[in-house]
């Protein structure tokens, strides 16, 4: 977030983005549940060759993958780890059975909790689960309290404030006031908790469009810092109405990702053989941008009023 | 050009903001003066409002603080518990404006009840979200009417905290906002010392010192020099009466509002 | 919540929902900031003469103001009483004066964190708010406990789990799957918290109406017992897209609520003398529905794509 | 009408749940029965997934827990915090469906390691919300292959606790939810008795008891009389292969999923 809000533009390109706001040994949430995942900022992460990056996520997904094979990471906080409908995270699982990659592990509702501490100012919330699971025993943030009225034991974590939050959405207007639909995940969350938030969407709209619907906007652009026009900026992850999952690169990750050669060569390929997403988009091609693209399904409107 | 105690009021009201900020707005006085001073001085100020509604834009002056009018065209709508533990408790707002029933000399706010808590002469509203925004806002200004009623020794009740028993006493519960930086009355402006404790530091055009001190119900510091108070401007006097209240609603035509 | 998702028909005329869900002597909750306040109940709830209430509502306002007037109130929790935008609310305020209503008071957040608590299945939540007031001093539910990891002292609340909530929304379909905009308030939390929910709206649309626009779903029908169409019911109070608070009668419940009599003589024509809300919007009349109604303003809508 | 022991389990797994409940969905083989018991045994269920999607009605076979096609024209979609606050800790969920790597005698599921936790044999995926499924739904239905892996005597770790040591056990730590109920494999099913403890309680046709025992990792309890199951029926049959799966991708054509 600006530490105040002054009117400086937030519109910049994705390099500037990242080289401005994250640095080696920052602690970073590249967020999003199986959905608008960011990949086009971790692509820039990773051709910027930042380092020593303590990275959290849920699900740290093909994501965190590439960017651990990348060296970009000294730490993961994560709660499952795996290529959604797939199998393994071969990156990740590979380092942490070595001993070379540092863990540190909560269930979903754990590190959601975390991060809805983070978001509320709180320096802890309380919850009902990971009792009787094995996890406390290796994770000593993990503890107990007595509640207060019923003096039953309940779990406590405590908040998670990221230096920087990466969020990506299907549309923002220039001040970074974000609307976002379908799986919702932890971006308003991890929006709320971080330090210092980088936003790119599919399409940058006039405030009017984010004023015509209020409710929708999940994010107010005082927390933004950066705000970065990206269509398909969550490739090969999707974002709902704009385009599928290309399912097909999932599973060829699974392949890829047994092999340290191969993926030397893809990371050469499609990360730092384009110098930008643009570049990438081009790569990809015509084919493989209609074989995603979704018909059409419109939400009905709803009416706000005017009141003179 | 005659103008009102009240227009003074909220004119340095106004002038008190800072830009570039985050206002907490109550509906009534605060409101007019957080609207002057986004059309006059603070146009990159984002105005919130306890009903959830962040960036309003009203048409008309809204009547309470969830006015539809507030809603439609604004940035963003969020829950009640959003609004004070994503905005107020996570830090993000840089003033809250409040008024009140009683105000001390640490600041502390009363809107809860005159007399006694168990046995009442007046009961009053209540905190709301009072108490939340006196924690948590980076600073606090208050507004409100001067006289031995509105500032009395003690308050009957602290509804919204201000320094409690001083400045180090307000430390030692680590309440995370920084507390009143300002009161702003129908007489002149007030600020805190070192210790927390009121001082006088301006006047407004026509008041004395001497009147302040009887108006206040303790034995009130002055600052060495009290500056006088620039009058309501032509153009702030025609914003306030023909822009944000020409009904004159808030502004001395009908008895002003609460909420 | 109905204990199981049997599908029984949830739509039922207002006496009916009122007559099976309410009870003398239940604690709950009419829920709305300012906005969508469900008059509609709180007036039939009167005409059936239930008793002995806990009423629970961040806001007494007149519909807590008029309930008590009309002896359904044994107590009252709350944090903020007034008529917002005009002053006292006389009916609480007197009868508090006279000691003869019991009260349990909190600040908003405070309430807010009791219904959030409730809603999530935890039977407290910590805060950061009411440390420095006076109100424990007079609320013993009102504790303070040590965060786990900073030391701090925190306030505690205890989660508030209403028999019975109310909420009045714009459209619901038949299963109660409401959506709702505009001002959302404490709904989400009443109706989570809630172990009975009652649910009036303005229309029943069609499901395929919810369903393009799941995003907007505040309630998810299975918690919903009673589904009520009730045109208007908020009436005195808004409905953001459909009508204006009438603050006219704000401003006249000020006058009335000063003078018992007036009182009695208001509950009889505009409560006892209508046999639902039908003879009530009749006996308004088209003069008034036509001043509260606004201009329209429509949302852009969003795409959520159909993906085969 | 030849048939699977994958379409055997899916079967018996869709034929033992309830209607008019809230099923928690896991994808793969538990939306591949859940879907199943939709279609033809339970219409008025309502499933939900983890990613905060409810009463979805996808168009396609998922391919993730997060596919858009869930999204689009389900009932409602919620935050991934709130999926668990206000549905799994409120209590809300009848059914949980959950898969693993290994499961004990006690229905706790490992799904983070094999060996030790800081010097693994095999990183696994870890808890994603398993663990708060089998905390918090009233009743855990789980889905494994049967064999001495996935059977080991005890766990390496638990991931999500059924019984922990004994249903005393889970009672004493006050888990909210009701715990395992039932364990369906490709060989047959298995239930829990008054100590918590597994026991065989029906084989699939065609398999004897002894080469249940002998793809377990303890002593099994065998309840007095086993009974066999019904083989899918070609209705069930032609639903999984048709409508459900055309594309064999969890049927056995291709490697099964996980997410």
């Amino acid at each position: 977030m600006q530490n105040d809000c002054e009117k400086k533009s937030k519109v910049m390109d994705l390099y500037t983005a990242v080289k401005k706001f994250i640095h080696n040994g920052d602690t970073i949430y590249l967020a999003g549940f199986t959905h608008l995942i960011p990949f086009g900022v971790a692509h820039e992460i990773i051709r910027q060759g930042i380092k020593d990056l303590i990275l959290c996520r849920a699900t740290p997904d093909l994501i965190y993958d590439q960017m651990i094979f990348a060296g970009c990471a000294r730490k993961i906080i994560f709660s499952w780890s795996g290529n959604p409908g797939v199998g393994m995270l071969q990156g990740f699982r590979k380092r942490v059975e070595e001993g070379k990659l540092e863990i540190e592990e909560y269930t979903h509702f754990g590190l959601a909790t975390r991060l809805l501490a983070g978001a509320h100012g709180m320096s802890f919330y309380p919850l009902k689960s990971i009792r009787g699971s094995d996890l406390p025993l290796y994770n000593h943030y993990i503890k107990t309290i007595n509640c207060p009225y019923t003096g039953e034991e309940v779990t406590v974590v405590p908040a998670l404030n990221p230096d920087v939050g990466v969020i990506h959405a299907q549309r923002a207007d220039q001040e970074g006031n974000v609307h976002l639909w379908g799986i919702m995940g932890e971006q308003q969350e991890v929006a709320f908790a971080s330090k210092k938030l980088i936003v790119t969407v599919e399409e940058i709209v006039d405030e009017s469009v984010i004023r015509s619907d209020p409710n929708r906007t999940l994010i107010p652009g005082f927390l933004v810092d950066a705000v970065v026009e990206l269509p398909w900026g969550a490739h090969p992850s999707y974002a709902q109405g704009y385009y599928d999952r290309d399912n097909a690169f999932y599973i060829k990750w699974d392949e890829i990702s047994r092999d340290e050669e191969q993926v030397r060569q893809w990371l050469g390929e499609w990360v730092f053989g384009v110098a930008n997403r643009q570049e990438y988009i081009q790569k990809l091609g015509a084919e493989n941008i209609l074989r995603l693209l979704p018909r059409n399904s419109f939400s009905n409107p709803v009416n706000f009023g005017i009141y003179l | 050009m005659s103008y009102t105690s009240a227009e003074t009021m909220i004119a340095v009201a106004a002038r008190s903001l800072p830009n570039h900020a985050r206002i907490f707005v109550g509906i009534g006085l605060p409101n007019l003066a957080a609207n002057l001073a986004r059309k006059l001085y603070t146009p990159d100020n984002i105005l919130i409002y306890e009903a959830g509604v962040i960036g309003a834009e009203p048409l008309r002056l809204p009547i309470s603080i969830g006015d539809p009018c507030l809603v439609t065209g604004s940035l963003a709508v969020c829950s009640f518990h959003n609004i004070f533990a994503n905005y107020l408790q996570r830090g993000l707002i840089d003033v809250g404006f409040l008024g009140g029933a009683q105000i001390d000399r640490y600041g502390n706010i009363n809107t809860t009840v005159v007399g006694d808590y168990r046995n009442p002469k007046v009961r009053l509203g209540g905190s709301g979200g009072g108490c939340e925004i006196a924690i948590f806002a980076k600073k606090i200004i208050t507004i409100i009417p001067h006289d031995l009623r509105h500032f009395p020794a003690k308050v009957d009740f602290i509804t919204s905290p201000g320094f409690v028993g001083g400045r180090q006493n307000r430390t030692a519960l680590k309440l995370p906002g920084g507390g009143p930086e300002k009161v702003i009355t129908n007489l002149g402006v007030l600020e805190f010392d070192a210790d927390g404790e009121m001082i006088l530091t301006h006047v407004h055009p026509g008041v004395t010192v001497e009147k302040v001190r009887e108006n206040t119900g303790w034995d009130l510091n002055v600052a060495s020099e009290v500056k006088e108070t620039d009058p309501p401007t032509p153009e702030e006097l025609r914003v306030m009466r023909e822009e944000l209240d020409p009904d004159g609603v808030y502004l001395g035509r009908r008895k002003s509002k609460t909420a």
